[in-house]
């Protein structure tokens, strides 16, 4: 029962922030569910065996009979971090909001949980059309978060995310019926179980686009990339993140994006083996592409906020290009580095709130020598820069390298133009740093009507959890990556036969047991 | 005491320190902040020189005191350790750098105690030597580049740390970016050698290392080699990246003699030390390397005669330096390369801290052609100067001597040298010897050309001790690796230097031994040479001011040309980085949003146009709705009935 | 030349007759103005479909055909009531009946 | 021939006879009061009940293969579900009448004397089986809602919009009885039952038979508004009052669509390659028409009407599917499941528009729901519920019953109609997000009724509770409709 606490316990809370009587406290009582959400998220760790290569803490029930559409969650290594990320961000992400939102703090709220909901529901249901229900409902939060607390143009960009990332996903959804009729072709019996779709041999044919495999393969592999989001279909992305909310930012960037290279992880590759190892050129391609591509039009971005969001499409193109590499190194590193960009895209995205609550403009010409007044707001930006810049001993470098060691592996001319994500990554961080926070002050942070003030408690609260997740993380990387190892060495390995078993100590698997009567 | 903890003691004194000032950075105390890093580098230092100790006590051969903390990244076959190692390079490492470090931070106290920053300034400071311990000690390439990465960092925050300038701060980003470069090319290096050799190990790799000499250009080794030298010429200033060197000197004086002189711009120079054993199989990179070498020598030090802030001179000495120690790489002279680069930390951090006294004395004034004279009002500071210039000039029986000559002599004997590489050594010497003469002519020497204003006045002696102890140094610290050509003259010295060495050096393939009487005339005609050249200097600068202004008239094209760096900054911004921008402009204008995003319009505006077409049939008149059934029934019969 | 077709009149003619007058009827449904001639064009299909059930009717030797006539007649005097009593209340409020009047709703 | 009309056939139309009694009831006291209205709520509580007991005589009494009429009429699991769907939809639609300001008060009985006999219409269409059943049926329909429409307290557009669908649809039902004749001219009758067998074959073997399935279907097709013989749906919707639009869009569609299934099941497709093409793009077009005109409109019963239109042709989509698939009860409660999760979302959406509504002349715009969800929070989470649902986002019922729909065309291999329809539920999702945009997201004061209507706001909560919660138990609810069609 722990992954359906997990992922419904937040519906259960939104629904009590929905009829909570009292206004004022409704934030406390936010922050306080989320942090017991954390909590028994972290119950996993009791239960959760990291040498198990398959599914774990199983929950399985016929829902739809009459399709095989089963309510089907469990969790392996893949998952387990983006489920404690999610769980992790949210508290923080809640503290992180509490002046930012400042009318209909109930809706929020309740937006919040229920968006939680739907991401870890994403993370942990193993069957197609459950995975789909959440994956669609995802959109829905999101859209109003994006539309009801975003900036000016708020509409144009929650429309276009919605639409964007809407008409990805309907043709997976075709997609999954017709292998649940494939399931019922090889078995007999209809299912939309997972685990039923990794055992079918979809035909491939190599060298061209019309054969079943791979139409299959780009229905899936476009929702996710839509998702991710890979160049070019990338540009629902900046729009989105520059209208939404920070916490909107936050949660799109930190949890939501990982959906897409999340599905690529769990779907795409496992599904549809000889089509991905036949179009990785392809993906690797649109990876390389979009980590030059963000870098360099981040470069130029005159708002802060769409600098951030282009690296992200960036960062994201690092995932792509090493998940697509086909090895230890590429699969784990792009795991880690999905959980690297939640914590350190997210922290700026967080950073630039705060900033832009004090002076309500982040043009980054406006300002300039932010570090002589704000010097405990510019060490945190520093360090979440040095994250997201990569250097060794934060969080980033270790994603990185092994991404980049993994592309070398599998196709050197990749890596030899993605390194330069290396350099221009940092190119356009410290060029913005530089113009936000050294040189002489800009007109905003002149203003002497209005001085600045530092970090409260607050805000250094939201914060240092993140800051001690990025060293945590890029000292330790062991930490994290020994609970996935077993998962994506399986995966490596056994791409092409692909066959996630159930392990559940203790429990015996129904339809198994009938099968020995 | 054990070898873990001793260990610990040394890399973490500082990061202690660090935190404990970076705690403490709005205080404005610089005696308190000075004393605390103080402390932590000289507890580093002291556990240098135990950890030293028990080495020197360890048999030659297995001479290595290596700790593994934990392990650090592991997936799959690739695993790396949190490992540290002392052999008999990283010994010589660790005591430059916690030495000179200790002598630096304690100049630092003299010279930033007014500075509001310097709690800050000594954190950073304190991280520096942290994190070149790290890169020193690392078991690994990979720890390496952590202390590699580590100290660019270190060196942008030290650099830009007066920030409120935007020169400032834009010459500390111009460092860590073209560090990157260099680190983008040391990540590829390290992929080429962990899929070749399964291993990041440097004592793992050097034992794998090829016993035949690999002649391909693109094969496995040369290739790795190469892109970790194209990651040295980042952090060491070489060409075609030691732009950002130069402009580094807009940090504090001390923080050039430490990082920009001493320590980090010689990392390049340890890193292929460390890996000569695969450097040696690849004569392609060597070769590479030996020509960028002699090329930045001569290059930076005809650059250097032009310039008239002291920083700058010094600086591009510095990178006409380092470009020795490639060119003694280069030539497989391991050992030569590390003993110029000691005997060059010795000398140029004397020099460094020497400049800044004289900043110091001369109330923050750079410009040497507004000094002169100041012999007689900074003697200590003119003194130890002094001993640096012989040392760098290679004056006999200087420590600059030593090393630079045995360079020269590998350059012209080893089978990889060639007299040409040679030639260029000597043009380099000589021209260090003139724009040094002319540096102390200008600053010390002749005339006093000190605005009325200033009064120049000697530094207290918190910034003279570090001085006195680093002429000592300059002088005599060549004495541990005089060449057997000498050596045999001085009752049959012994070369130290080379013993302690040997076992980490890989012979170089074909070597002869050199004999005596090329070596005395190689040495004679460096000696000679620079003799000259610093003579003609002082000629011009001392006694006749007037002439080398003439000089510079006749020649005005060329003269301009090198005083302007040869427009190469100019070239980077007008030929890379000024188009990158306007093709990101581009990028970003043309293709996300009038292209990608137009599309996504199209596609709207296509549902839009069908969607008035059907309202536009949309009369309102039912008659007409009336004719679409009846159309539609007659075309949906005629259809059916053609089966 | 076969004279079958002018000579005996059969089921043919009878379903072309229908044909034609219910083309005529869907003529006038698609070009009268006047909503009372409307209705009668509508009245004239619907006669049409009871000429072609009749002689079907007939040709089958079933009575069913003829049955169901008196079912449309019936229906189709329904519907001419409501359409009349819809014709009347829309003349007594707009004093027209010319259908292209009645054009506000569109788009 | 033997006629045998007993007991067993009374029952069977007592659902029928209930609500004929029923109807009579207010205008029979309207009558004998001397022409006073009674009071509405009775009025209305009497037909309500009449439908409640209808309903209930529909389940008890219907069953597979339970004939009436000399299999005239049929009460099968489509007859029972779909018209207890249409009768629910009827009973929704009468509370809205109730209170909204164009039906309301006077004449009350009235109307619902006509909706009732409407509702009766209604019955005899899902469940006749004889096409001459069905031709009364629709008729008798058809002619009580013209009146309705006309009888409405706003006189301008109600007029315009009772005469266009009067026109039309007579005219209409003159195709559609051309039809019925061919058929009967080609086989000797007009009752589906007796060439249900041989209609594949029929088809290619006489043209007078194909020509009258064709005439038939398109009929069908005008009735369920199908491009391109949908004109007069946008138009009639408008101009109707928002209860009878409702009424029409769901309870009229829903039956339509059962009679629809009756003629389709006849596998009629599986014999005219052509025929299944024109109606496979005929498919196509109209999910294209709808959506694409949807997204232009200001009007929100219009867009709503141009959204049903797009529905249609998703529908028509399972339509086909059973028609051409070996498991005809598959598709078709695909078809009976969508219709079930439509009715429910449109009903709701007309219903807070009915709320919505100040006068009979007030015209809802998209853009004046500016600030409604400052102002009634609760009826714009409802409606919100009700677009998202209507674009088919889970895990509302919606989603539910395109998935099903969908999921029986790829099943049947007609994967390209699959993915037209997904592609045009995204065009759907651009314009059903457009009134949630304009409620949260733009501030204003929404120009609504001061007064609120407790009956409607009750069926739009139970409406929007509905499709929450029937979206998780849409597994059993689909296996009971398709069990009861085997």
């Amino acid at each position: 029962m722990i992954l359906s606490s997990i992922v419904f316990l937040p519906l259960l809370f939104a629904l009590l922030i929905a009829i909570w009587p009292k206004a004022n406290t409704i934030r406390h009582l936010a922050l306080g569910l989320s942090l017991i959400e954390f909590l028994v998220s972290l119950s996993i760790f009791k239960h959760f065996d990291a040498s198990a290569t398959g599914l774990q803490l199983v929950e399985k029930f016929m829902w739809i009979e009459r399709f095989g559409i089963q309510y089907f969650m469990g969790i392996d290594g893949i998952s387990l971090w983006l489920v404690l990320l999610t769980t992790f961000l949210t508290p923080i992400i809640i503290l992180a909001s509490w002046t930012s939102i400042t009318e209909r703090i109930k809706g929020f709220h309740v937006c919040m949980f229920i968006l939680q909901t739907a991401m870890l529901g994403t993370f942990l249901a193993m069957d197609a059309i459950f995975f789909y229900v959440f994956w669609e409902l995802s959109l829905v939060p999101m859209y109003f978060m994006v539309g009801i607390w975003g900036g000016a143009r708020r509409i144009y960009a929650t429309v276009k995310f919605f639409i964007y990332t809407m008409a990805g996903s309907v043709l997976m959804l075709v997609a999954i019926i017709y292998m649940m009729y494939l399931t019922q072709e090889a078995t007999g019996q209809m299912s939309a179980s997972l685990l039923d779709f990794y055992k079918l041999q979809i035909p491939f044919v190599g060298g061209t686009f019309f054969s079943l495999q791979t139409l299959l393969f780009f229905a899936f592999a476009l929702a996710f990339a839509i998702k991710v989001p890979a160049f070019p279909v990338h540009t629902w992305l900046p729009d989105a993140h520059v209208e939404a909310p920070t916490p909107g930012s936050v949660i799109l960037a930190g949890v939501m994006l990982k959906m897409g290279t999340y599905g690529f992880m769990r779907w795409v590759i496992p599904l549809f083996p000889e089509a991905s190892e036949y179009w990785a050129w392809l993906f690797m391609l649109i990876g390389t592409v979009g980590i030059i591509y963000g870098a360099l039009v981040a470069m130029v971005q005159p708002d802060v906020k769409k600098l951030v969001a282009y690296s992200s499409v960036s960062h994201m193109g690092y995932i792509l290009l090493g998940l697509f590499a086909f090895n230890a190194y590429g699969m784990g590193g792009g795991l880690y580095q999905m959980l690297n960009h939640g914590i350190s895209t997210g922290a700026l995205f967080i950073l630039i709130g705060m900033i832009y609550e004090r002076t309500h403009s982040r043009e980054i010409s406006k300002y300039g020598g932010l570090a002589g007044v704000l010097p405990i707001f510019t060490i945190f930006f520093f360090i979440i820069t040095l994250s997201s810049i990569a250097v060794p001993m934060t969080n980033g470098f270790v994603g990185e390298f092994f991404i980049l060691l993994g592309t070398y592996q599998a196709n050197p001319v990749f890596a030899y133009f993605a390194v330069s994500g290396v350099v221009l990554g940092a190119v356009y961080m410290l060029w913005m740093f530089k113009r936000v926070f050294f040189g002489e002050q800009g007109e905003l942070v002149k203003d002497e009507h209005h001085p600045l003030h530092d970090l409260n408690a607050r805000e250094i609260a939201v914060l240092v959890p993140m800051v001690i997740m990025v060293f945590w993380m890029g000292l330790f990387p062991n930490h994290f990556l020994n609970y996935s190892k077993a998962s994506i060495d399986y995966l490596v390995n056994n791409r092409s036969n692909y066959n996630l078993t159930i392990v559940q100590p203790g429990a015996v698997d129904v339809t198994h047991a009938q099968g020995e009567n | 005491m054990n070898h873990s903890l001793l260990m610990a003691i040394l890399i973490l004194a500082p990061f202690v320190g660090f935190l404990i000032n970076g705690a403490r950075y709005k205080k404005h105390s610089g005696n308190v902040a000075g004393s605390i890093a103080t402390v932590a580098v000289a507890i580093s230092f002291i556990s240098a020189i135990l950890l030293v100790v028990d080495l020197i006590s360890m048999p030659a051969e297995g001479r290595r005191i290596a700790v593994s903390f934990f392990e650090w990244m592991a997936i799959d076959k690739f695993k790396v350790n949190a490992g540290f190692v002392v052999d008999q390079i990283s010994a010589i490492m660790i005591l430059v750098i916690t030495g000179v470090g200790t002598l630096i931070h304690l100049f630092s106290i003299g010279y930033m105690h007014h500075d509001k920053g310097v709690a800050k300034y000594f954190a950073y400071l304190n991280l520096f030597i942290f994190n070149m311990l790290l890169l020193v000690l690392g078991d690994s390439l990979l720890v390496m580049f952590v202390g590699w990465e580590g100290v660019g960092l270190c060196s942008y925050l030290l650099i830009g740390f007066w920030f409120t300038d935007k020169e400032k701060a834009a010459a500390g980003m111009k460092a860590f970016i073209t560090n990157r470069i260099g680190d983008a090319a040391f990540l590829l290096g390290m992929f080429v050698l962990f899929i070749t050799f399964g291993t990041l190990n440097f004592s793992e790799l050097n034992a794998l290392a090829p016993t035949v000499a690999e002649s391909t250009w693109l094969g496995a080794l040369t290739l790795g080699t190469l892109f970790l030298f194209i990651g040295a010429t980042g952090k060491s200033a070489q060409i075609p990246l030691y732009v950002w060197l130069p402009d580094a000197m807009a940090g504090p004086t001390p923080v050039s003699a430490l990082i920009h002189a001493a320590t980090m711009v010689t990392a390049g120079v340890y890193m292929i030390v460390r890996l000569n054993p695969l450097f040696i199989m690849a004569p392609n990179t060597m070769m590479v390397i030996a020509i960028i070498g002699a090329a930045t020598a001569v290059f930076a030090a005809t650059i250097g005669i032009t310039q008239n802030d002291i920083k700058k001179v010094l600086a591009y000495s510095t990178v006409s330096q380092l470009g020795y120690m490639f060119l003694a790489v280069g030539v497989g002279a391991f050992g030569a390369a590390m003993f110029h680069l000691m005997t060059h930390a010795f000398f140029k951090a004397l020099m460094f801290l020497g400049s800044g006294s004289v900043i110091h004395g001369m109330h923050e004034e750079q410009d040497i052609r507004k000094m002169g004279g100041l012999k007689k009002y900074m003697p200590i500071t003119h003194i130890t100067f002094v001993m640096g210039w012989l040392a760098i000039i290679g004056t006999p029986l200087f420590s600059g001597f030593f090393s630079k000559d045995e360079i020269l002599a590998y350059a012209f004997h080893s089978p990889m040298g060639s007299p040409i590489l040679w030639a260029a050594g000597v043009v380099g010497a000589t021209l260090t010897a003139f724009y040094m003469t002319r540096l102390m002519a200008l600053t010390f020497w002749g005339k006093s050309r000190v605005s009325p204003d200033v009064h120049p006045h000697e530094s207290s002696a918190i910034m003279t001790i570090p001085l006195i102890i680093l002429a000592i140094l300059s002088v005599f610290a060549g004495w541990i690796g005089v060449p057997h050509v000498i050596g045999e003259h001085l009752g049959h010295m012994p070369n130290f230097w080379e013993h302690w060495l040997h076992p980490m050096i890989s012979p170089i393939p074909g070597w002869t031994a050199i004999d005596h009487t090329t070596e005395w005339v190689l040495m004679g005609c460096s000696v000679g040479l620079a003799t000259v050249s610093a003579i003609v200097a002082y000629q011009f600068y001392v006694k006749s001011p007037e002439t080398p202004k003439k000089i510079a008239e006749s020649i005005k094209p060329v003269y301009n040309l090198v005083n302007n760096k040869y427009f190469v900054d100019e070239a980077y911004f007008g030929g890379i980085i000024n188009p990158l921008i306007n093709l990101s402009k581009n990028t970003w204008y043309y293709i996300d949003v009038n292209f990608i995003d137009k599309m996504t319009f199209w596609a709207g505006d296509l549902v839009r146009g069908m969607g008035s077409f059907v309202r536009s049939v949309q009369t309102g008149n039912m008659q007409q709705y009336a004719m679409y059934i009846g159309i539609g029934v007659v075309v949906a019969l005629s259809f059916v009935i053609m089966r | 030349m076969n004279t079958e077709f002018i000579t005996n009149i059969g089921l043919t003619h009878y379903l072309v007759l229908a044909a034609l007058l219910f083309v005529i009827g869907m003529a006038g449904v698609l070009v009268r103005r006047n909503v009372i001639v409307l209705l009668m064009s509508i009245e004239l299909m619907l006669n049409s479909v009871n000429l072609t059930f009749v002689a079907f009717s007939k040709y089958l030797g079933i009575l069913d055909g003829h049955i169901m006539v008196f079912f449309v007649m019936t229906i189709a005097a329904a519907e001419a009531a409501v359409g009349l009593a819809l014709a009347v209340s829309i003349f007594k409020r707009f004093n027209e009946v010319n259908i292209r009047f009645f054009e506000h709703l569109k788009g | 021939m033997n006629i045998n009309i007993g007991l067993s056939d009374i029952l069977l139309i007592s659902p029928m006879i209930a609500l004929f009694l029923a109807s009579l009831l207010p205008i029979t006291t309207k009558v004998l009061r001397g022409n006073r209205e009674q009071h509405s709520l009775i009025t209305l509580s009497q037909a309500l009940i009449g439908i409640v007991v209808a309903v209930v005589l529909l389940v008890v009494f219907g069953g597979a293969d339970k004939t009436a009429f000399n299999n005239g009429l049929i009460f099968d699991g489509v007859t029972q579900w779909m018209g207890i769907i249409s009768l629910a939809a009827a009973g929704a639609a009468m509370v809205m009448m109730y209170e909204n300001p164009a039906t309301k008060g006077k004449q009350f009985s009235e109307l619902i004397f006509l909706a009732m006999s409407s509702a009766i219409g209604m019955l005899i269409l899902v469940s006749a089986v004889d096409l001459l059943m069905v031709f009364i049926g629709l008729e008798m329909m058809s002619l009580a809602l013209y009146l309705m429409i006309a009888m409405s307290h706003e006189e301008k557009l109600s007029k315009e919009a009772a005469l266009k669908y009067f026109v039309l649809g007579s005219f209409a039902s003159a195709l559609f009885l051309y039809g019925v004749a061919f058929i009967f001219g080609s086989t000797g009758g007009t009752n589906i039952l007796s060439f249900m067998d041989n209609a594949a074959e029929l088809v290619q073997t006489s043209r007078l038979f194909l020509f009258g399935v064709t005439f038939v279907i398109l009929g069908f097709c005008f009735k369920v508004s199908i491009a391109p013989f949908h004109a007069w749906t946008p138009d009639v919707y408008q101009g109707a009052p928002t209860p009878h639009s409702a009424f029409m869009a769901t309870a009229v569609k829903t039956v339509s669509f059962a009679a629809f299934l009756r003629i389709i099941a006849t596998k009629s497709l599986t014999g005219s390659d052509h025929l299944f093409d024109i109606l496979q793009w005929l498919a196509v077009i109209t999910m294209i028409v709808g959506n694409t005109a949807a997204i232009l409109q200001n009007n929100f019963k219009r867009m709503i009407a141009y959204s049903s239109v797009a529905h249609s042709g998703y529908l028509l989509v399972g339509i086909i599917t059973a028609g051409v698939s070996d498991n005809g009860a598959f598709g078709a409660s695909g078809v009976i499941f969508y219709l079930l999760a439509y009715g429910l979302m449109t009903l709701g959406a007309f219903a807070v528009a009915s709320m919505i509504e100040k006068s009979e002349n007030h015209i809802v715009n998209v853009d004046d729901l500016a600030g409604f969800a400052k102002q009634r929070p609760m009826l714009a989470l409802c409606l919100t519920v009700f677009l998202l649902s209507l674009a088919g986002i889970p895990p509302t019922l919606g989603f539910f019953g395109k998935f099903y729909l969908f999921n029986a065309a790829i099943g049947e291999g007609l994967l390209w109609l699959a993915v037209w329809g997904v592609l045009n539920s995204v065009i759907g999702v651009y314009y059903y997000l457009r009134p949630i945009v304009v409620m949260y997201m733009k501030d204003g004061e929404a120009e609504i009724a001061g007064h609120s209507l407790n009956a409607t706001t009750v069926t739009a909560v139970v409406m929007a509770v509905a499709i929450i919660l029937m979206g998780f138990v849409s597994g059993p609810i689909f296996s009971a409709v398709e069990k009861s069609l085997l």
